[in-house]
Parts: structure tokens; sequence; C-alpha cells
């Protein structure tokens, strides 16, 4: 993952690619986002990976991210990619047009996260309700009292406080 | 003795005195009205029936809890059908939706009247019976297509239109089948397609010759096709068509239409002993003097058969997926017809060459030569 | 290719679901519809959204556990281990041999279940009904071995972090080679009645025809993509727990009832897979290593920094868990990438043209299960 | 064209044949035993004798044994269990030990933290009822101390 890294790098000197290394766990390359489409492409025709395992949307403490986990079936070689967005305007290329199957997923992020995703054909939140407001996934997502005058209290009779309260 | 209406007739007329016409309407209809509720029970017996061969084809038990052995249980059901509200859609066409399910059962209902049941045991020997049974059952088709367009559901529709092209489509083979019956007999009155065959297996038109004993299964499938049933239920197809013409209908009227296809059932299950399988017919020396006890062994003899037919029909239900609607289609206009074509052609050279004798009774006959 | 073609006066736009006997479950398909013929497909999924990553975010890693059942009840045992693997691999923590063994049992008779209701299930919407109860009374066996081995029947929670919570015993394995060799009658007598029927075969034969490139292109993973041909199955490329220590073949699609990654080819391959898991269980059973099934863990599990995305084979295709650690108790977040998802998205590609009794047919071969899509 | 033919009356004899054949299973199967039981009046002996000991239904507490560590309710994912322990002067004794049954989801993640086995799986399973606050379990009626392991003792057993 290294020496692709590098090979990024090499091909890309634009783009600030850095290679993140963690105490635990698969290392991952942070990507630029303008660059993203084009090294995603890249490494699906000239680097063979040519299978998208996962693509999700995750939040660190300043930014947003996409994240894209992909394999490649020649060499047996996985590769994470992340982009940064920032919170105020999480705006990434899609890569819908590379595997189609992206797109779902891509919908998904945009529903729980609220990442937009530039050229996406059809992006409405899959998961919830079209009127629903937020993104639950973002970290200082509130949840709502009532949605539509249901409410979001739990209505069982018997409710046992929560722990938290007690204490 | 002709008939049983008949009987009737006389009887009235003699006792009463009244104008022959009237005698006669008020005889045919009471005997109507009698066989009628035997349908009504045969119906509910097979809803009841069908419900316990598939419990045990599927390795469950099926109702038991009402009555012995849960023979009650058409009783239950159809108390709670009747006692259920009866909804109409606040869009639906509510003339046309009301009055479909009685379209549907009047047309099962109706091919009753000439199911001979024994020699004398018969509403009306219509001497165009054959054409009456498959014309007025096919009257069943306007009713399904009638509830299915009235409902203004989509799926209806489309079951009332799948119904409409397959029920249409089918009378063909099925009519074809039976034609190479009529040209044995050269008659269309039931009674005399049954007295044309005898008791044993070997006077039975299954065994005449192998254009009818491809016959019989090309009659039989397309009576199944005409009656809706597994392997040709697309008009309900429940996995897809959440359950077809009837989606809209509850209560009394669902259940009419429920009725009507059970009552199909017994229908052509009588329909293939009478053409195929000898009727009522049975060996000479269970003939005794007495007219009662040679029409009961006579009915049980046709029931027994009618229901080892009513056994298949229930256990293709539960063995069979079904037909999509274009094999459907291919089916019928591709094998069936081209099939029944080729019995007819059989069946008819065998009456010209052989005059009529069946296969079997050519044979012995070379032999004993 | 998401547009709708315009309207017009003759389409039919039809509502199929959320309660349609044929969408198990709550899905929705808005059809465009020219007579029997399907225009296009809009999947509507989120009926059964329950928030179980935003859930994963707020309890404990071992707490987490119980709710990984509910992200595909006909296959919870996979994925427990699959979750339970993921935070090992986060952890470094080695599992000991026994409890990979028994993981690896686990997860073949869940395969077993899963797929037998599949083809149950499969039969049931071509109009059959009898092979769906039969294979349910079969599954309802297996279920009778969970029931045995950690006392549910559906929501197992059969793994913990670093082991198992339960030992098999001698009179367990020995009436589960019983079930097994029963399985193998039932499925002889499951091809006279489903397999072999020539209604049957002409009902999926070349229905709904994914090649290669599409299944790879629409991230499809699994049996679904197994049955286009590719020879791609995770227990073997890419081995986890002990899955390298198994003689086995990957099943693939063949094309012998008609398209090579049709309908009836996914359906084979199923019933082929059943075959290859009674057979790794029974190597399984026979080469049982005796030993601690719980290693030995820190009172409150608190993995390092850091994020893991660890990939199994569950019955329905790839079953992908993706955690990120911020080094407390709890995962910063958990995202689970399940098959059905991207199977959904592949519908309307494939589904233009069929008609919609091929689509029912279509969407079973797929097997999908709507909690899994929706989480 | 000729093949088409062949085709034609392959289809007719594969139809004709396969069909029987589905038709011989389904028959054999009607003369089997059901495999089904009819729940819950006529069955030969109560469900719950027949399930496995480790069955995970409802749970049960033993209040003599229970230490008060407050584990399970630590290690229940949804809250279903709340216990209240004062400080009194003889000792920390139990008010209440309540478990929402109608909350559970019987993950079983509260019965192996549990030092002297006190909360535990019962056999039970049938919790139909009108009212759903009767499925709200309290295990303590009278304040109850705590129960204190004797160390020592139980060393002394070990040994």
């Amino acid at each position: 993952m290294e020496t692709l890294h590098t090979r990024l790098q090499e091909k890309f000197p634009n783009a600030q690619v850095t290679f993140a290394n963690l105490e635990a766990g698969d290392h991952y390359i942070i990507v630029d986002t303008a660059h993203l489409h084009s090294i995603i492409s890249y490494l699906k025709i000239d680097e063979h990976y040519t299978i998208l395992m996962c693509l999700s949307g995750a939040e660190d403490s300043e930014f947003l991210q996409s994240v894209y986990h992909l394999f490649s079936e020649s060499s047996r070689k996985k590769v994470t990619l992340k982009v940064r967005l920032p919170k105020d305007n999480p705006e990434v290329e899609t890569i819908g047009d590379l595997w189609p199957g992206a797109y779902f997923f891509e919908r998904e992020a945009y529903d729980l996260f609220g990442i937009i995703y530039k050229n996406h054909p059809d992006l409405r939140r899959i998961m919830l309700p079209e009127d629903w407001i937020g993104h639950p996934l973002r970290k200082n997502y509130i949840d709502p009292i009532q949605y539509q005058d249901i409410n979001n209290e739990r209505a069982y009779p018997c409710d046992v406080p929560n722990v938290t309260e007690k204490k | 003795m002709n008939n049983i209406a008949i009987t009737l007739h006389n009887f009235i007329i003699e006792n009463f005195g009244i104008d022959i016409n009237l005698s006669l309407a008020i005889s045919y209809f009471l005997i109507a009205l009698i066989f009628w509720s035997f349908l009504g029970v045969i119906g509910g017996l097979l809803t009841f029936l069908e419900r316990r061969v598939a419990g045990r084809i599927q390795s469950r038990i099926g109702p038991n809890r009402v009555g012995p052995q849960g023979i009650f249980q058409m009783l239950a059901d159809g108390i709670k059908l009747v006692l259920k509200e009866d909804l109409i859609p606040a869009l639906a066409d509510k003339p046309l939706f009301r009055m479909a399910p009685y379209l549907c059962v009047i047309g099962v209902f109706s091919a009753l009247v000439v199911i001979p049941f024994s020699s004398d045991i018969v509403v009306a020997d219509l001497n165009v019976g054959v054409l009456y049974a498959l014309a007025i059952t096919t009257m069943v088709v306007m009713g399904i297509l009638m509830g299915s367009w009235a409902s203004n559901n989509k799926w209806s529709l489309l079951g009332g239109l799948r119904s409409a092209a397959q029920i249409v489509s089918y009378e063909i083979p099925a009519a074809l089948s039976v034609l190479s019956i009529v040209l044995i007999t050269g008659s269309l009155s039931m009674q005399d397609i049954i007295r044309a065959q005898g008791a044993w297996p070997h006077q039975w038109f299954f065994f005449h010759n192998p254009g009818t004993f491809v016959a019989f299964f090309i009659f039989f499938t397309s009576a199944l096709a005409e009656n809706n049933r597994v392997p040709f239920d697309i008009p309900e197809a429940e996995s897809e068509l959440v359950a077809g013409y009837n989606t809209e209908y509850s209560g009394m009227r669902f259940s009419f239409f429920f009725l009507a296809e059970f009552a199909n059932v017994f229908i052509i299950s009588s329909l293939a002993v009478i053409f195929f399988f000898g009727g009522w017919q049975i060996p000479h020396f269970l003939i005794s003097e007495n007219h009662i006890i040679t029409n009961i062994i006579m009915i049980a003899n046709f029931l027994f058969k009618t229901f080892v037919f009513i056994f298949i029909v229930l256990w293709l239900r539960w063995t069979l997926p079904r037909l999509r609607v274009d094999q459907l289609m291919t089916m019928c206009w591709k094998y069936l017809i081209p099939i029944s074509f080729i019995c007819l052609c059989i069946t008819a050279s065998f009456v010209l060459f052989f005059g009529g004798k069946s296969m079997i009774a050519v044979f012995i006959g070379r032999i004993t030569q | 290719m998401y547009e709708l073609e315009k309207n017009n006066d003759n389409t039919m736009t039809l509502n199929m679901g959320p309660h349609h006997p044929s969408t198990h479950g709550v899905l929705r398909f808005i059809l465009e519809m020219d007579g029997e013929i399907i225009l296009s497909v809009k999947p509507d999924v989120g009926y059964l959204h329950r928030s179980i990553e935003k859930i994963g975010e707020r309890v404990t890693y071992p707490a987490f556990m119980p709710y990984t059942d509910r992200v595909d009840y006909v296959a919870a045992a996979n994925c427990n281990v699959g979750y339970a693997l993921a935070v090992e691999k986060l952890m470094g923590i080695e599992t000991p041999e026994r409890a990979q063994y028994l993981r690896v049992i686990v997860s073949e008779l869940n395969r077993i279940i899963s797929h037998l209701l599949m083809t149950g299930v499969l039969a049931m919407d071509l109009g059959a009904y009898t092979p769906f109860l039969h294979a349910v009374r079969e599954r309802e066996k297996i279920n009778d071995i969970f029931e045995i081995l950690c006392g549910a029947r559906l929501t197992y929670n059969l793994a913990t972090i670093g082991g198992m919570p339960f030992d098999i015993k001698e009179t367990t394995i020995r009436k589960c080679l019983e079930i097994l060799e029963g399985l193998k009658k039932f499925l002889k007598e499951f091809d006279d009645l489903v397999t072999n029927n020539a209604i049957f075969i002409s009902r999926l034969a070349n229905i709904g025809v994914i090649d290669k490139e599409t299944a790879k292109a629409f991230m499809l993973s699994g049996p679904n993509l197994r049955a286009a041909g590719a020879h791609w199955d995770l227990r073997k490329n890419e081995t986890y727990f002990l899955y390298d220590r198994f003689k086995f073949d990957i099943a693939v699609g063949s094309g012998k009832a008609g398209t090579l990654g049709d309908s009836y080819d996914r359906f084979s391959v199923r019933m082929k897979e059943i075959e290859t898991s009674i057979s790794i269980l029974e190597q399984a059973f026979k080469s049982l290593p005796s030993g601690e099934v719980q290693a030995k863990l820190p009172k409150t599990l608190k993995p390092p920094k850091g994020e893991v995305y660890v990939r199994t084979e569950s019955a329905r295709g790839e079953l992908g868990y993706y955690i990120i650690s911020d080094g407390t108790a709890k995962a910063s977040r958990i995202k689970i990438r399940t098959g059905s998802f991207a199977a959904i998205s592949i519908l309307d590609k494939i589904g233009r043209g069929l008609m919609l009794s091929d689509l029912v047919a279509f969407m079973a071969s797929l097997d999908l299960i709507a909690p899994e899509i929706d989480r | 064209m000729r093949e088409d033919i062949i085709q034609y009356f392959r289809n007719i004899k594969y139809a004709v044949t396969s069909v029987p054949k589905g038709m011989m299973v389904t028959l054999k199967n009607m003369f089997r035993e059901p495999t089904t039981i009819q729940y819950p009046d006529r069955i030969p002996q109560k469900i719950e004798d027949t399930l496995p000991l480790n069955y995970r239904g409802h749970l049960e507490v033993e209040k003599e044994i229970c230490t008060g560590c407050l584990l399970c309710e630590k290690f229940c994912p949804i809250d279903c269990i709340r216990i209240d322990v004062h400080k009194e002067e003889t000792g920390r004794v139990l008010h209440s030990f309540k478990i929402d049954m109608a909350k559970c989801m019987y993950c079983g993640l509260c019965v192996p933290p549990c030092p002297t086995d006190a909360i535990r799986f019962t056999r039970k399973f049938e919790g139909s009822t009108y009212d759903i606050k009767s499925l709200l379990f309290e295990f303590i009626d009278t304040p109850t101390p705590v129960y204190k392991p004797n160390r020592d003792k139980d060393k002394k057993e070990e040994a």
C-alpha cells in the first residue's frame, strides 16, 4: 500500500495524497477531493482495482469522510481511499459511472451524512422519508422529538428510565 | 322413467291437476334447487378437503377441530365469511361490482343441469348437453372480468385480463378433445355418451383408442386452466397479483367466487368422468329390480370416480408451480390445440375403419378370429 | 438510467409493495408497466430501517452483538461471527482454534438454513407452496440444533468477541450428523419436486440474465456473483477462520438450463452450496480440535484508535463490517455492507423488459431480505 | 427448423415425465406423519419440558444470592433491567430488581457476567398478556440485604 501511495503521488503531483498509518487495523490513503474521480478511475483501469467492496460515509472530528474500499482481483490487494469534506459544504464527485452499483451506496451516504455527490442522477434519501430533517449519523445530530405527529418517546407503559438518567 | 324432473312433473299433474307448462316449470325449478344446494354443499366440502389434503402433503395436519376430523370447518368458514363486512371500494363501479360474483356462481352452477348422476337422476338431459356444459361454464369469465374491472384496482384488472385471455383460449382444446367423444357417439347428450360406454375399464372412452387416451389429458389440462387452478392460476397468482381478480372482494362476495371455483372443480371432474370414464355405468350383476337401489349404486359409483379426479386436481394444485402468461398461451396454441386436432383425426380414422369399435374390442376380435 | 420514461397514456404505474406478498418483508417497487411488460423498476427501500448503525455508535462493542442478529435474521450466525471477527482484527485478539471451528460450524449450518429458506421461497413465489413448507420443515430441524447450542432459534447472538460462549457436545454432533443425512435425502426429493420440474425450469431459465461484468459493476457478491460464472468465494479466496483446512469446491453457475447467470443458475448455485456446506460440516465434525473456546480478554473492551474493514461470506454475499474506533469503549462508526443492498440496485437494470411474473421470480432468485437492505 | 421440431417433442416429453415425478414426491409426503404439533392444548408433554436446558426464555432472579453488583444492568444493551440498591446501616440493601420483559430481547448478555448466577434464564416463553404492565417483573418484594459471598469459606471449599 505504501508503494501504491508513492506511485499515486508520482502520477498525480497536484493532488494531496497522504498516507495514514494507524495504531491498529487497515491503513488508508487520504485523497484530495478534486482528484478523487481521476484517481479512482486510474486505480480501476491501470492498477486493476476492479472491485468496489464498499462505499461509506464517516465522520471524524472536523470533517465528513467518504470512504472507498477497493479490491484488486488479480493481485488480491485492498486499498482504502478517503476524502475529507468540510462539514458545511460536503461535495464530491460520484463514482457511479465506474461502478453503477455505487449509486445506491452514495444515496445512503447522502441520506445519513448529507454528503452531496455531484453528477449523481438520482440523489434522494433512501432509508429515511423524503421530508426527514437532518442527517442522523452526524455526530451533532439530535433526535427529533416527533416526526409528523408520531411521538419519538417510547410508549412502553412500564418503561424503565435510562441508566444514565438515574445517576 | 325418463328423468327425475319429468317424474315430479307427472306426479304434480296427477295429484294437483294444474297447467302443464306451470307444472313443468315448478318441477324443474324444484329439482334444480335441490341440485344446486347439493353443489353448494359439495363446494363447501371441497374447501375442507383441499385444506386437509394440502395439510397432509405439506406435513401438516390441517383443520381438525370443528366436528369429527374437522368436517364442519366449512360451516365455520361459511359463517365467518357471511358475517364479515362487505367492503366495496369507494371508486368501484358498484352495480357491476355487486353483480360479478353472482354471474360466476350462476355460470358454474348452471352446468350442473346436464350432469347425470345416474340413469334417472339428472335435471335435464338436453340433446345439446355437451355444448351447453362447455358454453355455460365460460360465463365465469364474464363474472371475473366484470369484477376485476369494477374493482378499480390495477392488480384486479391484470388478473381479469389474464383470466379472459386464458379461459377463452382454453375453450378450444377442451371443445376439440370432447369432439372426439362426440364423433364416436354421434350425440351431444350426456346420457347417450354414458350409455355408449360400459362399466368396465375396457369399455371406457379413455381406452377407446390412442386419440381419446391423449384427448383425456388435453381435456383435463384445459379444464383445469378454465377453472384457474394451479398450475394455471395466473389470474389469481397470489405471489404476483396479490389476489388477482378478487383482491377487493370480501365477505360473502368473496366466498361466492370461492364457491364458484370449488363447484367448478366438481363440474370438471364429473365431466371428465362422464366423457372418458363411463359416468354412472355399473356392471350388470349390480343392477337389481329395485330402481332406487340401482340408482343409489350408480350415484355412488359416479361420485367415487368424481372424487378420485377431485383428489388429482387438489394433488396437482399442491405440487406444481404456475406458468407464466405467455407460456400459458404457448402451451395452449402451440401444444394442446395441434395435439387435440391429431387426436381428433386418430379418432375419426378409428370410427371410419373400425366402425366405432374400441381399440380393445378390435384387438380381441382379431385374436378370436 | 434512473429517470423514468415520460408517463404517456400507454403506460401504467403500478405500486408493488410495501405489503405485496412476494416482496418478503417490506420492500416497495414503483413499476412502470406496458400491460404485463415492465418498463422500469424504481425500488423504494427503508421501510425496515432500524438505525442499527446509529445504535452501534451508542452501545459498547460486546453489546452491539445482539443487534447484528437483526441485520439479517435469516443468517444471524453469519452476521455474529463476522462482527466478532472484525472487532478481533481491530484489537488484535487471537481466537482459540476450537472456537474458530465452532464458528465455521455455525456459519455453515446457518448457510444451509438460509439457502433452504431461499429455495423454498423461490418455489413459493412461482406458485408452488408445498416445497416451501418442506424446506421449512427441514430448516426447523437445524433450528433445533441452534436451540441446543445457544438457546435461541432465530436471533442467536452466538458469538462473543474472542470466542464462542458455548461448547458443542458429542451428543449434539451426533444429532447434527443425523440431520445432515436426512437433509441429503430431502435434497434428492427436492430435486424431483422442484429443481427438475419442467414448469419450474421454464419459469427461471433465461430470466434476469446477469453477466459477470455487470455483476461486478453492480457490486454483487456471493451466490449471485458466482451464478454469473465468477470463481469467487471469500471462504476460499480470502480465507478467514480456518476455512483453508477444509476441502470444498466453489459452486459456480453453469447455465445448464439456459444462459449463464440466469435465475435458474442463481437457484442451482444455492442448491449446490447446501451440499458444499454439508461436506464442510462433516469435515469439521471429524477434525474438531479440543481446547478452550474463549480467549482471555480485558474487562472493558477498548480497541486502539484505528479502523478496519472485514468481509466474510454470508449467505447473501459479502458481509462487510467497517468499524472506526476512536479509542473509547464505543465505536465511532460501524458500517455494515450487505449483499442484498448491493443486489437491489441491479433490479432496474435487469428488470426492464421482464414480465411482472418474471420480476417476482428474478427478485426471489436474488435472495433479497428486506431487513438486510434497510438495516 | 429440424432442431426446433426436436425441441418441440423434447419439451412435451420433459413436461410429461417431470410432472408425475413431482407428484410422486407429494404423494409420498402425504402418507408420512405430520411434523407439526397441535400447540397449545393437544400435546403429549409441555413444550417447556422439551426445550434444551440452555433455552433463552424469561429471565429469573434469585434474590437470596444477588450481590447487587449491577453488572447485569450495565451489560444490558437496551436498559431493560433496573436495580435499586440503597446503602443502609446494615450494609447495602436491594429495594427493587425490575426486568421489563416486554422490552427484553433475550440476547443473554446479562447472564454470563453475574458472579453468583443469581440472574438466569428459565424455559418459560409464553408471554402473551392483556396488560403489558404484567410483563414488568419485580423480583424483590421486601427489602433484602445483598448477598455477601464469604471469600474465606469459598477458598476453603476450593482447596
